[in-house]
């Protein structure tokens, strides 16, 4: 794994994904939240995706926090802070390991954010929220690394793993977030946020071999 | 979807820029952080007010910059809380020696770009504190939620610090002033429409003919229960309740009443609210000291109205008595 | 019908009650003839202005009477000019020695009761001019037709006179100012839903999802055309060119800009439209010296939006700018 | 004909029209009109159905005369000083006359009323208001007297050409009242005021020979 073109490649398809998705995410938040998912993450990654060739590149972690900046301070609603949160935690860990980063670092980045995420907005696992998405899928990471999987079947595993969770936030009760004033009627459809994350995933296995990655990381 | 917009991106910037039009002695605006500020600038004598939340809520907050009120708005987009940038950027444009008064209702991700841009704001020197606003009793203050949302309420929020800081009060003052009036604001809403934010293009949420959503919160967020639309007196029932019981407030109180329309319902129908609300309270021992009725926390185009209740003492009476002066004017 | 009302056919008393409940130091309501007057009544030292029409338009009238406005309006039920009885009652209520001025948009319903009014008051031996509005520039004015309309221009006739009044001028001299400000104010308005007044139920026209109907009145009648939903700046150029043309305002004029809902559109979309419009005059070389932006004269619950231009010159801008204070407040 | 029991007859059935059929005409006038026709008219005519028997009895002018008050002074919009000015000028005919009044004193009474409409409201005939359904039903019933028909055989001619001349309206570009601002759009449905008056027509012709009519003469 050549660190900076992979976190490249993961920051443009999340980015991407983001924005090709607006629509259904604003769709996925009205249900029982306020229908901004999409506009906000739209609107931020777009920024992402302006800014793309000004971002620091003297590595990974570096990349990966001047992204998160961006994050934090330029998308509203509450996924800013929380999804900026993950990235500046990320690069933290990314940051703090010097060379090359392999499959246990980005399972130490992954836990490294939720655990910034539950410190910024309060919330537990089980709270219905993109939590319950991204802690499943880190496992399967986790343990598609430890079976020495290639980073194709890692993500394609991450990626069912994380798909499976968001459906299974459907009979939750939400606790955090806007959904959370509706009590019970929160039960009977999955947590959006959950669902963008699943979304993200599946893109990221769809392409991990396409060009646009293994180029880039001829290309690096 | 049937709305004066261009393109559905530009919504809040093209509002803003038209308030700023409209007020072009009193009002600046700075369209990299959907920012309102007095043209006057922020003075080392007072303590400067912001309040941020998202776009949608108009007047609140960007219409209610001015002399005894806000001294900055920094909106987010519609229904998103503004970016933590926008609100640390505000800060330092309207940075006093006496301090920033940070105004937050209580959603998590207003409460994060604020808590953050304090953060920086604090870092950087800037005195700094934030006050949250919880006024809706449709939502449960259990421990498992996040406590309650704010809504119209924070209008008396904005009046009452906005006259005291005014007059010369300190940032711990104005904490002391806010936080009361906090704790004697309650307000309840419903929705007898859907609200339509212009980038989705249509509504949030689906609502029959005759069916209304009760409880509903400032966002198109649906509310606790739905019901059937009944007589006007029994949606005021429906409305006043919660709110009288909750606090409580009762016999002998003296209170401000208001009465909010959501967007869509005219004001006609606001002020038949208002009397049948007045009478029921007046049958209850409640005194109705000041009265306010109109457009002051809305949801885009949303048909409906909320109440709110404040009970007064001298100081809460004399502060929302102050003379204050904002943009939203009808001379 | 999703609103709050109980009887329809009490919709206007139960709303003007609960606007002098909420106004008990400056509003008085006399229930009979549907008539609110300044708490202070009539003085001998200024000419009384009052103004009547169907309901529906609040805040026209009944809620624009005080200080510097009008000191009495007469309402008829929803959309139905007032009994002649309710605009003779309010004539004998607020004589003055200085007479009475009456103001009436131009409908043939409204004539005819303040016509007859005016004959029995004079009969009286009460000093009474009535003056006739007629500023809507959708309806051609042809010798086959009743005349224009009056819409939202309404209120800066009102404005005008008040000031004026207020100030000791003679009835004469009203007429004068009032007749003025007609002959340099225009407006075109277009609604993007139907209105449904309480006591139909049901929305007085079809809408398709994506029409529009333009040149609307402000009583839900229809409009000269139907179209269909466009970007905000084409909407405002429908509004803007036929009231630009007739006059027509040419460049080097100071004109006051008024964006008017017409009850159903939020206060975000009525700046984003006053924003385009103070462009568009600028571009022109029209500049815009007053503005107006909010709800003036409304059409129930209906969607839309009106543009009214008033040509200024030193004294209507002079009494356009002087003090005034009604019944609707947001403090 | 007893003229004040007629007149009682013919104001009462006028009135109880208007009140049965506010919905109805509402609806007609909300097609091109403002929709407000059915609730002024049946508000107004509440008040004359309430204050009955105040009304003073010394003749049927007199009647007719304080009926026309009231509905001159209490109705709005325009049909309040309309219908007035109609009432009024009948009045101020059968009060010229001494004794009982005949069938020539009716069409007298309704010529005046509709001078005194074009007066009040400065319509001509064909521009699309009552007046167009007042004229031919009042022909017709000048026809009727001439040709010494009985009271319900005029009646019944006067409603059947009321509603021809009603439905005549529809073609009609109307040029008076609400309906006027819409210029072309008026054509193609009747005028609400003029359906108004056929509906009356067609309910006084059904009545005429009723109990309610018949025995409040002989009581009379
Ligand atoms: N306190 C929280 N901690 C973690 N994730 C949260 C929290 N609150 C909400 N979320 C996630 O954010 C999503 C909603 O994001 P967004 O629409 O931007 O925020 P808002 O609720 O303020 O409108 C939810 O679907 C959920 O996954
Ligand atoms: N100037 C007029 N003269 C005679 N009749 C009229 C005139 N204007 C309107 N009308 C009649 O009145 C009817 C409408 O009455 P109404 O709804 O009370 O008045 P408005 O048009 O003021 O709402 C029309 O259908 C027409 O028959
Ligand atoms: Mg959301
Ligand atoms: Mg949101
Ligand atoms: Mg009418
Ligand atoms: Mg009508």
């Amino acid at each position: 794994m050549t660190s900076l073109s992979d976190a490249e490649f993961i920051v443009r398809t999340i980015a991407q994904t983001a924005v090709d998705n607006e629509k259904y995410f604003g769709d996925l938040d009205s249900v029982v939240g306020d229908g901004d998912l999409g506009f906000s993450l739209a609107r931020g990654f777009e920024i992402v995706l302006k800014d793309w060739d000004s971002f620091d590149r003297t590595d990974a972690g570096t990349f990966l926090q001047k992204v998160g900046i961006t994050i934090t301070g330029r998308i509203g609603g509450t996924s800013g802070p929380i999804w900026g949160t993950a990235f500046l935690r990320s690069a933290s860990v990314a940051k703090a390991h010097d060379g090359e980063l392999g499959g246990d670092d980005v399972v130490a980045m992954l836990r490294s954010a939720m655990e910034g995420i539950m410190a910024r907005g309060g919330a537990s696992l089980g709270d219905k929220t993109l939590l319950d998405v991204l802690a499943p899928m880190t496992d399967a990471i986790e343990q598609g690394v430890a079976t020495g999987q290639g980073g194709a079947a890692v993500m394609a595993s991450a990626a069912a793993s994380a798909r499976a969770a968001a459906e299974a936030t459907t009979p939750m009760i939400a606790k955090r977030g806007r959904a959370a004033y509706t009590g019970e009627r929160s039960i009977g459809s999955p947590d959006a946020g959950g669902v963008a994350v699943a979304v993200i995933a599946e893109a990221l296995a769809a392409n991990w071999d396409s060009p646009e990655h293994t180029q880039q990381n001829t290309a690096n | 979807m049937k709305k004066f917009v261009n393109d559905p991106q530009q919504f809040v910037p093209e509002m803003l820029k038209g308030l700023a039009l409209a007020n072009p002695d009193t009002l600046t605006y700075v369209p990299e952080y959907n920012l309102i500020m007095r043209k006057s600038g922020p003075s080392d004598d007072k303590v400067s007010i912001v309040q941020g939340s998202g776009s949608g809520h108009e007047p609140a907050h960007v219409m209610v910059v001015g002399p005894g009120m806000l001294d900055a708005a920094c909106p987010g987009d519609v229904f998103a809380a503004p970016p933590m940038d926008y609100v640390y950027e505000t800060t330092k444009l309207v940075n006093s020696a006496k301090g920033v008064l940070l105004l937050v209702n209580n959603y998590t991700g207003d409460r994060m770009a604020f808590d953050m841009a304090q953060e920086l704001s604090l870092a950087d020197g800037i005195t700094v504190k934030t006050l949250f606003i919880d006024d809706d009793v449709a939502v449960k203050d259990s421990t498992w939620t996040v406590g309650r949302r704010g809504v119209a309420g924070n209008f008396f929020v904005i009046k009452a610090v906005g006259a005291a800081a005014e007059a010369g009060a300190d940032l711990d003052e104005l904490m002391r002033i806010g936080e009361k009036v906090v704790s004697v604001t309650r307000s309840m809403g419903l929705a007898l429409t859907a609200c339509t934010p212009p980038a989705k293009g249509a509504p949030l949420f689906e609502l029959g003919p005759d069916e209304i959503e009760i409880g509903v919160g400032i966002h198109g967020e649906p509310g606790r229960r739905r019901a059937k639309i009944a007589p006007a007196n029994e949606l005021v029932d429906i409305l006043l309740d919660p709110v009288i019981t909750d606090l409580p407030f009762v016999a002998g109180d003296r209170v401000a009443l208001m009465v909010n329309g959501l967007g869509g319902t005219p004001i006609s129908e606001l002020y038949l609210v208002y009397g049948i609300a007045h009478d029921k309270l007046e049958a209850l021992g409640i005194s109705v000291a000041r009265s306010y009725v109109g457009e002051y926390c809305t949801s885009l185009d949303m048909a409906g109205a909320s109440i709110t209740l404040v009970k007064l003492d001298d100081e809460i009476e004399g502060l929302l008595a102050a003379p204050a002066e904002v943009g939203v004017r009808i001379f």
